[in-house]
């Protein structure tokens, strides 16, 4: 295995992530687009760590934190996303044009 | 005691071994080395009366009196060690040092300086002890004293200067402590005035000292005087920096000179000055700070001399003296303050000394300023007095007080005949010696190209100076004491206090032109001759006798036609007090136009349009320009934010061909919707990080 | 001793203060007197061992000392590098001395609005800013404590400043005076700092690849900048530092601020702040850029001599006694500046001693219009007038300090003027002589005109009768606190003046060793 | 490069790398909402052997517990709750301008990335190595104990937020309260 299939991968998934950032409508799936970019960047620690045979195993930690916030991350924005669709009844990007004054 | 004792006696010793024996020069052992107590014991007790003097019995003036003392003991104990045994030695204390020069404090013990160390304790010490006559109950008594004390302070501190700096020093200490005391009465707003004129006219002065300081150290490579003169006695040939800007240096040393020592067109600040107490103006404005000029020059007076150096000064100072001691002299004529009467006769008087310097007469220059010290300070006394008794400055308001203040009288006739220049008293000789030498400058001693003929108008203007000294002073006599007194109330002579310094100030005045006979005694040449660098300067060695009866011809000549018109009759009195010559009388009430133009001329221009032009610049520019580009920046911001928040979005709403030409991009770009941001910094950061990526 | 001199005194030194403003931080409000004494021990204490700095320098020493070199950010290799030589010995003692009596200054003369907390914990962080510019030897650090100065003199002028209405010339805008000063202020001095900050960038980039003021001089940076590139580097670092000073014709900024700024603040600022932009000069520009730093001294020359001339104009045409004194300011500085650009050891000697003497006379100087303002509650000089039958000790004492400030031998002014121009007689070897003899001789002329603006002052404020306004007003001579801030000062003026030694016994051999090195004596 | 399709860690790599793209890829464009989850449930567990293949067993299960277990179930509550359509849906992504441009934008961050790391790293050999779950955790609570007691915090942070964020406000009168 070299590196760079794994980092043509990580490339790949996250500029998947970013289009669907920026494509999606609904913010729960906008959400879930950010799930795959971070996806894309634990594939890129875990690579990294192997390939450089960290003895603290610095990549994979890293990429366990990166689960942990996350996944706090989603939570927090779900509740942000209930909270907007209660006040507004939609959970459309696109409708939360408030910045446009 | 016993050391002063020990080291006269061991002077008195040499002296007798041989008449030039005297010539070789001593270090004054302990009575010189401790003479750093000299200027140092005034400036504490300056401090000392400030913090303390309201305490002491008499308010101050006690610790005053004793430090004058104090230093009149001294400088005579120096002056006669130095007559039995010359004495010339600088002590040095470095204070800094910054790049190779070392800066220092220090005492010059010689002649020159204990000639000065003796006026000032002597002269200084009967002013003070009269200063507490006239000064009692003045509303600022202990601060007087104090700043007397600093002024005196001042003074010896510049006149025992062994180098520049410490000269600088002293000379603008001395100007500060004359604005201090000038404008004692601040209450008055004329008083303030003066004393700001005064100062503003020295430091325009100083312009010229600090420049001719900077050049002649900075070309010598040091601050030391006696540095500064063994180059000059070593040849222009040895000293190739200080020939070359020799004439520019002594120029602007000359102009720092006129300023404190109120030479012509600089002159103005003096007769203003008498606005000080009385005391003030006999001490210094006319006894030794306006000295402090003649000083300089004759520190400097090698440098003047030697061929190779500044002797081309020479021409202007003569110029300046002469003009001053003529011009100066004929104002006197037209004063009715008596006050002002003495002070245009001190700038008539300091003409002569600079005159006499310019002519190279270093021990005839330095010998009038001696002798004047005390028949000036004398006079004034006696003018305060006067005044004390008829509260009043002019003489409109006196007349007559010869009966009722005999003192003051016969002392004010002593120093009045010492002023004229009527032998024997002490100003015949002196002034005597200043004609002899512009007389020899005229003839042999070539000043400059033509410096021949420059002298014998010289000669001619000092000779009618004579003559108009000897007029003024009779008038201010016959005005004062004789004839019918014209003021208010009744006038009586002034309390012990005051009329013991005048008879104090009155032998000397009588008798001291006896120490420097030509052919006779040669105390005074000898005492300011005892030099480390000699002076080469020409003395007379025996009376020039044409010059004698010029001059005591033009005095008598004055005294006669002064007591013609002022003295007897008194019925025509009044027609001649309103007396005025047609055209002269004008220009000389006036001062010759010179105050006015300096006031509206140089400084109401200066302090007026000058000012608020560049006031207005600073505000109304430069200002301009800041603020102009802060408002414009702000003013770029608001556009591109109403362009921001209505423009783009009017502009695509309103009109279809708008929209048309770019609206899809415009609109793209503001929507408020934030995934269409998010392309937006997505694509900038790409193209920026593929930018640096392609770079690399 | 060991500790206090690897380093650790220098830094107590500097950070002392901040962490006292930390610890301000902490203390409620209301308690006012422990806040006091509390700034009053940490800058006490910064200044009791900034002079025990002084015991232990070695004054036979021209290099620095008493310093430490630690890694900082080691990424751009710039490190926490200080220490002081004679150059920066006197100044930092300035800076911790004038902090310790404007705090005791401000013991029971608070500005409006009352909030001594605040006001305290600015004093302290400004202090820790002064200080440390004047150890700095890294460029990066110099820039960090540079800029500190900045915010918390910003709040001083914007929240206790002058609050007169004033319109703006031309453009008939209204605002408030200490807006628009403070507002001035912080964006003419960031708007220096940015052509600074980016002269220091191009020196680190072209340079060798090193913040290191020494290394940066030793290396001879110069000349790896080349000379095409060099100029623009010293020009950035000349706006940089020339707005600081402030030279003409970038001094439009201090009379506003120092106007509209409280009592301490026109102090602090006058005292020390003005120093960081001349003390730059000396140890960034000439050592790091010798060549264009003489090519440049003949337009830093003019400059400075026409600012003395102008600032002494300007003087004599105003009414207001805070702005009068603020101007007098920019032609003290002048001198400073025409020291430096002299290039040798003594005009940079006599614009240090030119700093200190300014520091404190000026520094006295605001105090006591700050006083009378407070009392008379005007600065129209036409206004004021018999001060001297009112108030004689305050009085005197301004008396006194005008006459420093004008340059009287024998007192602390003097040298940094007169040395100045007995340097600008015989300037570096390549500088035009002509030249500056004729700005020596107009330097001189200044004196004269200095001398005029503060005697009429002087007339105007002291001398005659008191006005009819304030008849019936009880006024209270100088304070017991005032007295504790001023007579340390006075006694620093008088000292100095008859012993210049004091200052130039530290200087001296660091300057002829930082000329030496720059130009190769 | 030659004999990179000779080592079987490469085929399987294929394997797993391959069906996970077509599935984020799908995740982001499907307009049916519940399959976008599915989808990223299969990318994500494609990550998950990947970990597994390079060694990494640790991350492997956390990111099969934390994502697929939890995280997904959270999205499948935030899409029920919101109400989105749960069939297909044309309104779930933007127009077609704006696709292009985001097709546009990530295809060059894709390639941008690609280029950048690949010149850089690209081929640099990787010897998968298996880690000890025990190694990940000392290194966790000795190297990196103060990072993970942050991220505690940010995780009770998170919690709090959440709950704040999410809790109905208890109005006077409100039915479901009652």
């Amino acid at each position: 295995m070299i590196l760079g299939q794994f980092i043509i991968l990580g490339a790949a998934l996250f500029s998947l992530g970013v289009y669907g950032v920026l494509t999606r409508r609904n913010a729960v799936l906008v959400l879930l687009s950010v799930e795959l970019m971070l996806a894309a960047v634990n594939i890129n620690f875990v690579a990294f760590d192997t390939y450089a045979r960290d003895a603290v195993a610095g990549g994979q930690i890293f990429s366990l934190f990166v689960i942990a916030v996350g996944a706090a991350e989603v939570g927090i924005g779900l509740a942000i996303i209930l909270l907007i669709f209660r006040n507004r009844q939609s959970a459309n990007v696109d409708e939360l044009d408030l910045m446009k004054l | 005691m016993l050391q002063l004792l020990a080291t006269a006696n061991a002077a008195l010793l040499a002296t007798e071994e041989g008449g030039h024996a005297a010539e070789a020069l001593s270090d004054g052992g302990l009575l010189a080395s401790m003479a750093w107590l000299i200027p140092v014991v005034p400036m504490v007790a300056a401090f000392a009366i400030v913090f303390y003097g309201k305490r002491m019995p008499y308010k101050g003036w006690d610790i005053a009196i004793a430090v004058m003392g104090f230093e009149a003991l001294y400088g005579t104990a120096l002056l006669l060690a130095h007559i039995a045994n010359p004495i010339a030695h600088d002590f040095q204390i470095e204070i800094a040092r910054i790049g190779s020069m070392p800066i220092e404090w220090g005492w010059a013990v010689d002649g020159l300086s204990i000639m000065m160390y003796f006026l000032v304790g002597v002269v200084g010490f009967f002013v003070f002890l009269y200063a507490k006559g006239y000064m009692e109950g003045d509303i600022r008594y202990t601060w007087f004293f104090a700043s007397f004390t600093l002024f005196a302070g001042g003074m010896l501190v510049l006149v025992s200067a062994p180098n520049m700096i410490q000269l600088i020093v002293g000379w603008e200490l001395v100007g500060v402590s004359s604005w201090l005391l000038i404008g004692h009465y601040w209450e008055d707003h004329a008083n303030s005035s003066a004393a700001i004129k005064a100062m503003i006219t020295n430091k325009v002065a100083d312009v010229g000292l600090f420049v001719g300081a900077i050049i002649v150290s900075m070309s010598v490579g040091s601050f030391r005087f006696s540095d500064i003169l063994h180059a000059v006695e070593t040849g222009a040939a040895e000293a190739p920096t200080l020939a070359r800007y020799a004439f520019w240096a002594g120029l602007a040393l000359f102009i720092g000179a006129m300023g404190k020592s109120a030479q012509f067109p600089l002159h103005v600040w003096l007769p203003d000055a008498m606005a000080g107490p009385t005391p003030v103006s006999s001490l210094m404005h006319a006894a030794t700070m306006v000295t402090a000029g003649v000083f300089l020059v004759g520190r400097m007076f090698p440098f003047y001399l030697t061929e190779g150096f500044a002797t081309e000064v020479r021409s202007v100072i003569i110029i300046v003296g002469a003009l001053t001691l003529f011009l100066t002299g004929l104002i006197a004529l037209v004063q009715d303050d008596i006050k002002k009467v003495l002070a245009y006769s001190t700038l008539s008087q300091l003409g002569y000394m600079t005159a006499a310097m310019g002519a190279g007469a270093y021990t005839a220059g330095l010998f009038h300023l001696f002798t004047h010290a005390f028949f000036k300070a004398l006079l004034f006394l006696g003018a305060g007095s006067a005044i004390h008794a008829v509260h009043s400055n002019n003489m409109s308001d006196m007349g007559g007080l010869k009966k009722d203040m005999p003192y003051t009288y016969w002392t004010f006739v002593i120093g009045s005949l010492a002023l004229a220049g009527i032998v024997p008293f002490a100003g015949f000789f002196s002034k005597d010696e200043i004609l002899a030498s512009i007389r020899y400058a005229s003839g042999e001693f070539s000043v400059a190209d033509g410096g021949g003929s420059l002298a014998s108008i010289v000669l001619v203007l000092a000779i009618s100076g004579a003559f108009i000294t000897a007029f003024y002073m009779a008038r201010t006599v016959f005005l004062t004491f004789h004839g019918e007194y014209k003021g208010d109330g009744h006038p009586h002579e002034s309390p012990r206090i005051m009329w013991v310094p005048l008879v104090g100030l009155a032998v000397p005045s009588a008798v001291i032109g006896l120490i420097n006979i030509p052919g006779a005694t040669e105390v005074f040449t000898k005492l300011v001759g005892g030099r480390e660098i000699p002076v080469l300067d020409h003395h007379a060695e025996s009376f020039d006798v044409a010059m004698l009866l010029a001059g005591l011809a033009a005095a008598l000549l004055g005294i006669f036609i002064g007591w013609r018109i002022w003295g007897p009759d008194k019925e025509t009195q009044p027609a001649r007090d309103t007396f005025r010559i047609p055209l002269l009388y004008p220009l000389l009430e006036n001062k010759y136009y010179i105050d006015d133009f300096y006031m509206d001329g140089v400084i109401r221009p200066i302090r007026g349009p000058v000012a608020r032009a560049i006031n207005w610049t600073n505000g109304y520019v430069l200002d301009f320009i800041i603020n102009g580009a802060g408002l414009l920046a702000m003013s770029v911001g608001k556009v591109v934010y109403w362009f921001d928040q209505r423009g783009v979005d009017g502009a695509i709403n309103a009109s279809g061909a708008v929209t048309g030409a770019g609206g899809g991009m415009l609109r793209l770009l503001q929507t408020g919707k934030v995934q269409q941001y998010a392309i937006l910094i997505f694509a900038a950061t790409v193209i920026m990080v593929g930018g640096l990526v392609i770079w690399f | 001793m060991e500790w206090f001199e690897s380093g650790w005194g220098l830094s107590l030194v500097v950070f002392l203060p901040l962490i006292g403003a930390v610890v301000l931080l902490a203390i409620p409000k209301a308690e006012e007197e422990t806040q006091k004494w509390t700034a009053l021990l940490f800058a006490g204490a910064s200044f009791v061992l900034s002079v025990l700095l002084v015991f232990r320098f070695d004054f036979g020493e021209a290099g620095m000392q008493l310093g430490t070199n630690v890694d900082w950010i080691t990424a751009i290799n710039s490190s926490f590098h200080i220490g002081v030589d004679g150059i920066s010995l006197p100044l930092v003692v300035l800076s911790t001395f004038i902090t310790l009596l404007s705090i005791i200054y401000s013991w029971e003369h608070w500005p409006e609005p009352h909030n001594p907390k605040a006001f305290l914990i600015l004093i302290l962080i400004l202090a820790t800013g002064m200080a440390g510019t004047f150890v700095a030897l890294d460029l990066i650090l110099f820039f960090v404590f540079f800029e500190v100065v900045l915010l918390p003199m910003y709040f001083m002028i914007g929240i206790w400043g002058d609050r007169d209405e004033i319109t703006i010339p031309v453009f008939n805008i209204t605002t408030q005076m200490r807006l628009y000063a403070s507002i001035k202020f912080f964006l003419f001095t960031l708007f220096g700092s940015a052509f600074m900050l980016l002269g220091f960038l191009v020196l680190y980039f072209k340079g060798g690849r090193t913040f290191d003021m020494l290394e940066l001089a030793s290396n001879g940076a110069e000349g790896l900048l080349g000379s095409g590139l060099a100029v623009w580097v010293f020009a950035a670092l000349f706006l940089g530092f020339a707005v600081k000073v402030p030279m003409f014709p970038l001094h439009t900024w201090l009379p506003d601020a120092h106007t509209a700024a409280p009592t301490v603040g026109s102090v602090l600022l006058a005292a020390i702040l003005l120093k960081l932009g001349t003390y730059a000069f000396v140890r960034i520009a000439i050592p790091i850029l010798p060549e264009q730093s003489q090519n440049w001294a003949p337009v830093i020359a003019i400059l400075a001599v026409i600012g003395i001339i102008y600032a002494s104009l300007a003087c004599l045409a105003q009414t207001d006694m805070k702005r009068l004194i603020a101007f007098s300011s920019v032609g003290h500085m002048g001198f400073v500046m025409l020291g430096i650009a002299t290039m040798t050891p003594i005009g940079i000697n006599a614009a240090i001693i030119g700093m200190v003497a300014h520091g404190v006379i000026t520094g006295l100087l605001f105090f006591l219009a700050g006083s009378m303002s407070h009392r008379y509650h005007t600065r129209e000089m036409a206004r004021l007038g018999g001060n001297q039958t009112l108030m004689p000790i305050m009085g005197a004492i301004l008396g006194f300090t005008a006459m420093a400030s004008l340059g009287l031998p024998g007192l602390a002014g003097f040298w940094g003027e007169f040395m100045a121009l007995l340097a600008a007689f015989s300037p570096a070897a390549g500088l035009s002589t002509t030249l500056f003899r004729t700005l020596m001789v107009i330097g001189a002329v200044g004196t004269v005109l200095a001398a005029g603006y503060l005697l009429w002052m002087l007339q105007k404020v002291n001398f005659g009768e008191p006005k009819d306004e304030w008849a019936g007003h009880e006024f209270h001579d100088v304070d017991i606190f005032e007295k504790m801030a001023w007579v340390p000062m006075i006694i620093a003026v008088i000292a100095i003046g008859i012993f210049p030694r004091l200052v130039f016994g530290a200087t001296n051999d660091s300057v002829i060793d930082l000329v030496a090195k720059a130009f190769g004596g | 490069m030659s004999d990179w399709i000779t080592h079987p860690e490469n085929w399987a790599f294929a394997l797993i790398a391959l069906p996970m793209l077509l599935a984020a890829f799908r995740a982001v464009t499907s307009r049916n909402v519940v399959h976008s989850v599915l989808y990223l449930v299969v990318a994500l567990a494609a990550t998950a052997a990947l970990f597994l293949l390079l060694g990494a067993e640790f991350v492997a299960w956390s990111v099969v517990l934390v994502y697929i277990g939890a995280v997904v179930v959270l999205f499948l509550f935030g899409i029920m709750i919101t109400r989105a359509p749960l069939g297909m849906e044309t309104e779930l992504s933007h127009s077609n301008q704006t696709k292009i441009g985001a097709a546009l934008v990530s295809g060059a961050l894709f390639a941008l990335v690609t280029v950048a790391t690949v010149r850089g790293f690209g081929e640099e050999e990787i010897v998968a190595n298996p880690t000890r779950t025990g190694e990940i955790g000392q290194s966790m609570f000795e190297r990196f104990v103060i990072p993970f007691e942050v991220v505690s915090v940010v995780l009770l942070a998170a919690l709090i937020g959440g709950i704040v964020l999410a809790r109905r406000d208890p109005v006077e009168g409100d039915e479901a309260l009652q």
